[in-house]
């Protein structure tokens, strides 16, 4: 990596609950103002990564037991969830995890907690409407009584309003629409473009992730396998053929694939 | 699509209509989630529902099997008209479903979770189960094979035995289609079976669907998100959008419909 | 082999009875310790104890007393709750180990000719019930005057204070006053009902059978309500410090039984003070000394340590008495005023004699006042009615023998 | 009639007091989604501060003014209640973020016997007397009206008082404060809330610290009441049928809960009760509670279950 | 690696479908069934039958009841020792009116009356759900603690209402000994323990267990809440109120109402979640928790503190029991927040590895 990294892990293993090893030396770096995508399958720990970057392993009931994550220099193992949204890390949790009894604009105002000024978080809540106006027309409904994408638009926005310098977004594109998407990754290089907020992002979409980010990282079973500058990534064959589904160059249609069964790993 | 998908989609006999819904409106306070909507279901086919967020799929879903009441409209199924069914109704009736959000009974193991699927078929009483005497052990066995099926296609015997909550979102969602297929429906409803997968994930998951639909001649009705995979599976696609329909019609129609491109596909692909 | 004779001490210094049970197993304590640093234990028979805390709670009481029960030099058990004494008077039985309730448990009990192991000394809540509708009488200038007259019970809901309740009734036949029961579900830290029943009642006198926080509330109520305080009139469990002090000024005039009287003035409690306290080595705070429920856990030790004493005379002085032979003390016991006056209890209780068939021994109590500020205890004595109390007990006890399928004890039993 | 207006207002003052402990479990519940059931406790140990340090306080510094020696054992009690929530957020809840409900409400537990054994142990377990000079005396109204007037008990109507501002403070703060927001956040998901930034530890400080006084409040009222003794843990047995009429995450639903038990059980027991024996205030009370529960699952006030897949 | 279940294959789903499918297990509980039956009673003291193994092993099979229902059906009670009272005068009833009514089938009947009892109370339940059915099982509670106490008919027309039962038998063999007792305890606890085992592992434990976790789930795929709930108030309350039958009969004698208040109910409901809920084993080390751990720190303290030279009053020992005892709870949460019982397992996974860290 040649910019100075904003975060930097290094070898670091999690386990959950004492006994359940899950990330088994795990090394990555973000630079300042870039966008990073980590890829991988189910289960991969994409998902651990960005809790232990974020210090919500806790709550999981799992520990970083190797290794070290820094940022901006910092060690950051030790600090609360809270300390790093005052340093301007911000994480949208997978599964929108929206505070169910609050209302879509509660949720979103909350979001500021960290924030004095009201009138930058009034101007913030009007930007996050114009990103999502269907949250505007859903406004006073409760969280829970929302439809999915809702949900997820939500907790995109919830994450927008504390105003980060780095957002690590997990799995923003599930269960939204295909304009959604496409429209949160336009959000994702705006911010990026404008505010040089700094992207970590986890993200099944692979095509899409790779066409917005600049470097990738693809993990398995806890380990990364490969990373690379995305547009190098793209073009791999083998990422061609296992993540965007386009062995031997063309897109394969979801029907035709059905008879071929095992996959092929790089790790057994 | 090429003409030789359409070939093999012809060649499983979609046969009559065995769900139809009729005139459904159904609305949350001020919030009308579906107005007046009617779609058919024929037999052995793949029916996808799409639409954009909020449009009211999920809610089409719950109220085809009993979650929600519809203020108004019918759903017939298999020539027998309801108003108003309760969950289990529904189910006894051979229509299974999956959850967008995940509803997994998260403090069972993922054996449970599925043999939980077959226990509308279950006969023994709580007291022969309480004993484990012959026939309610030789029943509880049968079952037990019958979910070993499914685990074996699902391809997730390395889990048989973890919790649930412990397994990464996209094995949970295999898991919770494994439970809808346990209760050999004749009409399965999944709601975004591939949400938060890759593409050879996704693949995968649609060799399930299309062997359901193929070897069993399951009804599968479909809402997903991702385009290539409605386009390339489903026969017939209806679209909703803010709760009223906008399009009905084969993948095809569907796509090259002006108000479906305006309100849910976007002109750039 | 050190020549012990073992005293198990239940007890309960926690939970929500804990500032009753706390004096009264102090006193005990003090009493023990007393004995054996004044007279060196009786005839040279050490005295040892150990404390177990049973918090009230029925299984925990079980538990005590099955830990307890095994020791070498086993003498009696004293449960100090109700609860507690339903669930040992099973066990005692079969175990061999005399169960004192002084002043509680079943009332039935006094017949000891259907209750070996079972001595209800000095009263039971039948002839406690007794002398308080004889007081009342006295007030109004005669039984007869009872007539017409409502009396009410306010009482904690649960076996304790519902004991009384047939003996009333019986009273009541015999009266023509008419009696209301008013319940207050334990521990009673909420009576707002109960006393506006009362204010609408508007009965001549309330009796109080409560324990622990109940008995304040109840007096805080009363004040609240308006109820004279002076006609109401309490068990001896509602007639101690804790259960008036932080009422103060509010609970004057209300009167209680006196089992025994208070104060530091007799001698039983001056020696404690002279040989334990002063010595440093006392149980609870020096000012609780000779408090009332303090000078009740004295004498049941007093009463405990004499029918060894008395035993010793039968079996051996000098000796450690096993259970059985504490247990014929206990049965024969004969505190005269002479007695008592050597052991320095003369000025706290009356004489009492107990046997084979009364395992009470003795029926007396008397009416304290309190001023504000103390118990003033009033000097006359009263003597729950023979006549009415004996049938009853002869009744119960022979249909506690019958559902038992048990037996009365033959003469023979008695003189061993 | 009089006698019924009595009882009700009896039982509108009995409910009062009955609220000042519920909002104890009230705050608890909608800050943090624990149901506190320490709460006695919290009060046991508040109550036995408060009336040791007045006690104390003359003693350790001569001053002879009751009143101020009052105000200063109140303070006092107050600080211990703020070292307690501070030790129960370091040592208790900070290590059980995330976790379910029946877990916290068991770590609460172990928070209870901490407390009552820790309380007793420090200040003893004998009965000690809080005055703080609420009136005793009965007082009658509209004696022009009815035959020997109304009785109303001054003491309950000053508790009720005190209940009534504090409920509508913590009502307004809930309703107006973005901290409110966090707090309902933190009750509906912890790890969410971690994630945008929401101290938690800072927030559960808060919240057991308005509990504790709370608690220390309902401590006085009632150690005033009853005399500061171990049993004050067991009125939040009477005051659990409010907290779930009223609604668990509801402020004002804890008084108006506590108005409507308090009525409904002192009318039961004075009309039902001698019917069938008495003693049916208790069961009454939670009957009725169910009853509620029966037409409105989540209580008057409180947020509606969610329940949707 | 002692314990590990490599290297056995299951050749049949009867073979997997087995209670302790690993075969160290088996051996385990062998030896252990081994133990309780023949090896305790050569050596444990009466004491310790009266007063530790019998009520343990009675509020053990009383907390396996309640963990059927707060545990695998979710549905949160505080009405325990309401089913336990039920059971208890039930059997009493059953007991005393009835000739020469043998014990067992008067525990049977009891258990009965509080399945009854407990159909009724948990009506509610298919509307009110989590923390406000907990409370509103507490209406059980009360007015349980209040019929006993008044209406006389319940109590054999005993004026105090306090009762008891004498010359207990089982097949003409006295139950009077505390061996005997223990013997008798721990067969019914095994019996029922197993019983419970076999409906938790097949389809109406499944049912309960979707109920908990996702009723609308459940409901999807035709399981029916209503019938899910009341057979788990049924079988749990049933479970219970045998176990109050036994508690009174067996362990008590004699008793009155109080012996099933409040506070046995919370006791219960402590000894589940400590346990660890939906487990069978969590039952067991509940009970051992709740019960026996205040006993031993009871006699310990003193002990502890003799060796240090500090002699405690028993008052200070209470309170630093309670102390302690709260600060054991708490301590054993953070550790595990889902019970003793999943502490268990964890250590077994741990040794599954053992000894290479992973
Ligand atoms: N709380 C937990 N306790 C135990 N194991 C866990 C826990 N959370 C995750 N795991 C395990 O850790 C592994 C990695 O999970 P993780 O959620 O990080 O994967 P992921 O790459 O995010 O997958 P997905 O794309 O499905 O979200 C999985 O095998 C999972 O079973
Ligand atoms: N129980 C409910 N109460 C109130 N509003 C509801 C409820 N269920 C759904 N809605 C509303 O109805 C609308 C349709 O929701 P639905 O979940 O059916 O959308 P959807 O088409 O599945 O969207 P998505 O693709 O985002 O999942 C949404 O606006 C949602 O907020
Ligand atoms: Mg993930
Ligand atoms: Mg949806």
């Amino acid at each position: 990596m040649q910019a100075k990294a904003l975060l930097d892990v290094s070898g670091i293993e999690v386990i959950y609950n004492h006994v359940i090893l899950v990330l088994k030396g795990v090394s990555l770096q973000v630079p300042e103002g870039g966008i990073v995508a980590l890829l991988g399958g189910n289960g991969a720990g994409k998902t651990t990564t960005l809790r232990a970057v974020s210090n919500l392993l806790k709550g999981e009931r799992g520990a970083v037991t190797k290794g070290s994550i820094e940022l901006r220099g910092e060690r950051i193992e030790n600090l609360t969830p809270a300390d790093l949204v005052e340093r301007g890390v911000v994480q949208v949790m997978e599964g929108r995890h929206c505070f169910a009894h609050l209302t879509i604009e509660e949720n979103l105002l909350t979001g500021a907690y960290t924030r004095k000024s009201k009138g930058e978080v009034a101007a913030n809540l009007e930007k996050v409407y114009t990103y999502f106006p269907r949250l505007k027309t859903r406004r006073t409904s409760q969280a829970a009584y929302t439809s999915g994408g809702e949900q997820q638009m939500c907790a995109i926005g919830r994450a927008l309003m504390a105003n980060p310098s780095m957002v690590l977004l997990d799995e923003p594109s599930m269960g939204l629409a295909p304009q959604i998407v496409q429209e949160v990754f336009d959000i994702v290089k705006d911010l990026n473009a404008r505010e040089k907020v700094t992207f970590l992002l986890a993200e099944q979409n692979t095509s899409m992730a790779l066409k917005y980010s600049d470097y990738g990282y693809i993990m398995e079973s806890g380990r990364v396998v490969m990373d690379g500058q995305a547009a190098e990534l793209a073009t791999n064959e083998d990422v061609k053929e296992f993540y965007l589904g386009m062995g031997g160059g063309e897109r394969k249609s979801f029907r035709d694939v059905k008879s071929y069964k095992r996959r092929k790993r790089w790790l057994a | 699509m090429t003409d030789a998908e359409h070939l093999t989609a012809a060649r499983r006999k979609v046969g009559e209509v065995i769900l139809d819904v009729q005139n459904i409106s159904l609305a949350f306070g001020g919030v009308k989630a579906l107005t007046d909507i009617s779609f058919d279901v024929r037999e052995h086919e793949i029916r996808a529902i799409i639409g954009p967020n909020g449009a009211g799929k999920s809610s089409m879903l719950n109220c085809i099997n009993g979650v929600y009441q519809p203020q108004q409209g019918s759903i017939t199924f298999r020539g027998k008209t309801f108003k108003h069914m309760n969950s289990h109704q529904v189910a006894v009736m051979g229509v299974a479903r999956t959850f967008q959000n995940l509803a997994l009974f998260k403090g069972m193991s993922v054996l449970d979770n599925i043999m939980t699927g077959r226990n509308l078929r279950i006969k023994s009483n709580l007291f022969m189960q309480a004993l484990r005497i012959g026939p309610a052990e030789r029943e509880e066995m049968r079952h037990r094979e019958f979910v070993e099926h499914i685990i074996d296609f699902l391809e997730i015997q390395a889990f048989r035995k973890t919790p649930v909550g412990q397994l990464p979102y996209g094995l949970q969602k295999r898991v919770d289609l494994g439970r809808a297929l346990a209760m050999e429906p004749q009409v399965l409803l999944l709601d975004e079976p591939m949400a938060g997968m890759n593409v050879e994930e996704k693949q995968d998951m649609c060799r399930f669907v299309l062997d359901v639909n193929d070897e069993f001649g399951t009804t599968v009705v479909l809402i997903e998100h991702d385009m290539g995979v409605v386009m390339d599976i489903s026969d017939r696609v209806v679209v909703l959008d803010y709760g009223k329909k906008i399009g009905d019609g084969t993948p095809d129609e569907v796509r090259n419909n002006p108000e479906v491109i305006n309100a849910y596909l976007g002109t750039s692909d | 082999q050190a020549k012990e004779q073992f005293f198990p001490l239940l007890s309960y210094r926690t939970g929500p009875y804990a500032p009753n049970g706390t004096p009264w197993a102090n006193g005990k304590q003090d009493y023990l310790k007393m004995i054996n640093a004044r007279d060196g234990g009786i005839n040279g028979v050490k005295l040892t104890f150990e404390e177990c805390e049973t918090g009230y709670a029925t299984d925990r009481g079980v538990e005590c007393y099955e830990r307890l029960k095994g020791r070498p030099g086993m003498t009696l058990f004293d449960p100090q709750a109700t609860g507690i004494t339903f669930a040992l008077t099973e066990k005692v039985d079969k175990d061999k180990i005399p169960l004192i309730t002084l002043g509680y448990g079943l009332s039935v009990a006094q017949d000891g000719n259907a209750f070996k192991w079972n001595f209800p000394l000095m009263g039971s809540y039948w002839t406690g019930a007794d002398i308080l509708i004889q007081a009342i009488g006295k007030k109004e200038g005669g039984l007869d005057k009872l007539k017409g007259k409502k009396i009410a019970l306010v009482y904690h809901d649960s076996p304790f204070g519902k004991e009384p309740i047939p003996l009333l009734q019986e009273r009541e036949r015999m009266h023509g006053f008419k009696l209301d029961l008013i319940p207050v579900t334990a521990p009673g830290v909420e009576q707002k009902a109960a006393w506006l029943q009362v204010r609408q009642l508007r009965p001549d006198y309330v009796l109080l059978w409560g324990w622990g926080v109940m008995n304040s509330t109840a007096l805080k109520e009363a004040q609240a309500t308006g109820y004279p305080r002076d006609k109401m009139y309490g068990v001896w469990w509602a007639g101690a410090e804790p259960d008036t002090k932080d009422v103060g000024e509010g609970a004057k005039g209300y009167n209680a039984l006196a089992l025994n009287t208070a104060g530091t003035q007799p001698k039983v409690i001056q020696d404690i003070l002279k040989f334990v306290h002063d010595k440093g080595r006392g149980t609870g705070p020096k000012d609780e000394v000779g408090s009332v429920l303090y000078t009740r856990g004295v004498i049941i030790q007093a009463l405990g340590v004499e029918a060894v004493r008395r035993a010793q005379e039968r079996y051996g002085k000098g000796k450690v008495m096993t259970p059985e032979q504490v247990r014929w003390g206990l049965e024969n016991l004969a505190l005269d005023q002479k007695k008592l006056a050597s052991l320095g209890l003369d000025q706290v209780m009356k004489p009492i004699s107990t046997s084979c068939a009364d395992h009470m021994g003795s029926t007396t109590a008397r009416i304290e006042t309190w001023d504000g500020k103390q118990w003033i205890v009033h000097p006359e004595y009263y003597t729950a009615d023979e006549q009415i109390i004996k049938p009853m007990v002869k009744a119960g006890a022979d249909k506690y023998l019958a559902d038992k399928k048990l037996t009365r004890r033959a003469a023979s039993d008695c003189a061993s | 009639m009089a006698f019924f207006l009595e009882t009700l207002i009896g039982g509108l003052m009995a409910g009062m007091l009955y609220a000042l402990v519920a909002l104890g479990f009230v705050l608890i519940f909608k800050a943090s989604g624990v149901f506190n059931f320490a709460q006695g406790a919290m009060v046991l140990f508040a109550a036995l501060a408060m009336a040791r340090f007045s006690e104390w306080i003359p003693q350790w510094t001569g001053l002879s003014n009751k009143v101020l020696a009052d105000m200063a054992a109140f303070v006092l009690a107050g600080a211990l209640m703020f070292v307690v929530a501070w030790l129960v957020e370091k040592l208790v809840l900070r290590h059980l973020v995330n976790q379910e409900g029946a877990t916290l409400l068991m770590a609460t537990l172990g928070i209870a016997y901490f407390l009552e054994g820790m309380g007793q142990t420090l200040f003893g377990s004998s009965i000690y007397k809080i005055d703080i000079g609420m009136p005793k005396d009965p007082v009658f109204i509209l004696e022009n009206t009815f035959q020997g007037g109304i009785l109303v008990n001054k003491e309950d109507l000053y508790a009720a008082c005190i209940a009534a501002v504090l409920v509508a403070a913590l009502s307004l703060f809930f309703q107006k404060t973005g901290t409110g927001r966090a707090l309902r956040a933190v009750a509906d998901d912890h790890q969410a809330a971690q994630s945008i930034g929401i101290p938690l530890a800072r927030i559960w400080v808060i919240v057991w610290c308005v509990a504790g006084v709370v608690a220390l409040v309902a401590g006085m009222i009632w150690g005033s009441k009853l005399g500061v003794q171990f049993s004050l843990a067991t009125v939040a047995l009477r005051a659990l049928p409010v907290v779930i009429l009223g609604g668990l995450t509801s402020v004002p639903g804890a008084i108006i809960g506590g108005l409507v038990i308090g009525v409904g059980e002192k009318l039961s027991e004075v009309y039902i009760g001698p019917l069938v024996g008495g003693g049916i205030e208790i069961w009454f009370a939670y009957v009725l509670a169910l009853g509620f529960l029966l037409v409105r699952p989540q209580g008057l006030f409180g947020e509606k279950i969610i329940d949707r897949v | 690696m002692l314990y590990r279940e490599n290297g056995q294959f299951k050749t049949s789903y009867r073979a997997d479908l087995q209670i302790f499918p690993i075969l160290q297990d088996r051996w385990t509980i062998l030896a252990l069934l081994a133990f309780a039956f023949l090896v305790v009673p050569s050596f444990a003291s009466d004491y310790y039958f009266r007063a530790i193994l019998i009520p343990f092993l009675i509020m053990a099979l009383a907390a396996l009841g309640v963990n059927i229902l707060v545990g695998y059906c979710g549905q949160i009670s505080l009405g325990s020792g309401a089913f336990m009272a039920v059971g208890a005068y039930g059997a009493y009833n059953f007991f005393v009116r009835i000739p020469d009514m043998p014990l067992v089938p008067a525990l049977i009947l009891g258990g009965l009356c509080a399945t009854a009892f407990g159909i009724v109370f948990g009506l509610p339940s298919l509307r009110v759900k989590g923390l406000y059915l907990a409370v509103a099982t507490l209406a059980a509670q009360f007015f349980a603690d209040w019929m006993f106490l008044r209406i006389k008919w319940l109590v054999n027309d005993s004026p105090s209402g306090s009762v008891s039962v004498n010359g207990l038998q089982v097949f003409g063999l006295p139950i009077e000994s505390g061996v005997s007792k223990y013997w008798f305890c721990l067969t019914v606890l095994c019996i029922v323990a197993l019983l419970a085992k076999n409906l938790v592992r097949s389809a109406i434990g499944r049912e309960w267990m979707a109920i908990r976790d996702m009723d609308v789930a459940a409901a999807v795929i035709g399981i029916r809440p209503v019938y899910a709930k009341l057979t788990a108030f049924a079988v749990s309350s049933f479970i219970v109120g045998m176990a109050g039958a036994l508690w009174a009969f067996v362990y008590l004698g004699a008793w009155e109402p109080a012996a099933f208040n409040v506070d046995v109910s919370f006791r219960l409901l402590f000894m589940v979640i400590i346990g660890g809920l939906g487990s069978i084993t969590g039952a067991f080390f509940g009970a051992a928790f709740i019960v026996v751990l205040p006993i031993f720190l009871n006699q310990f303290l003193p002990f502890a503190a003799s060796l240090v030279g500090l002699s405690v009053s028993t008052e200070a020992a209470s309170h630093a029991e309670l102390m302690i005892f709260g600060a054991l709870i708490v301590w054993f949460l953070i550790v595990e927040p889902h019970g003793l019982a999943k502490l268990w397992s964890t250590g077994k996974q741990k040794l599954r590895l053992w000894p290479f860290p992973h």
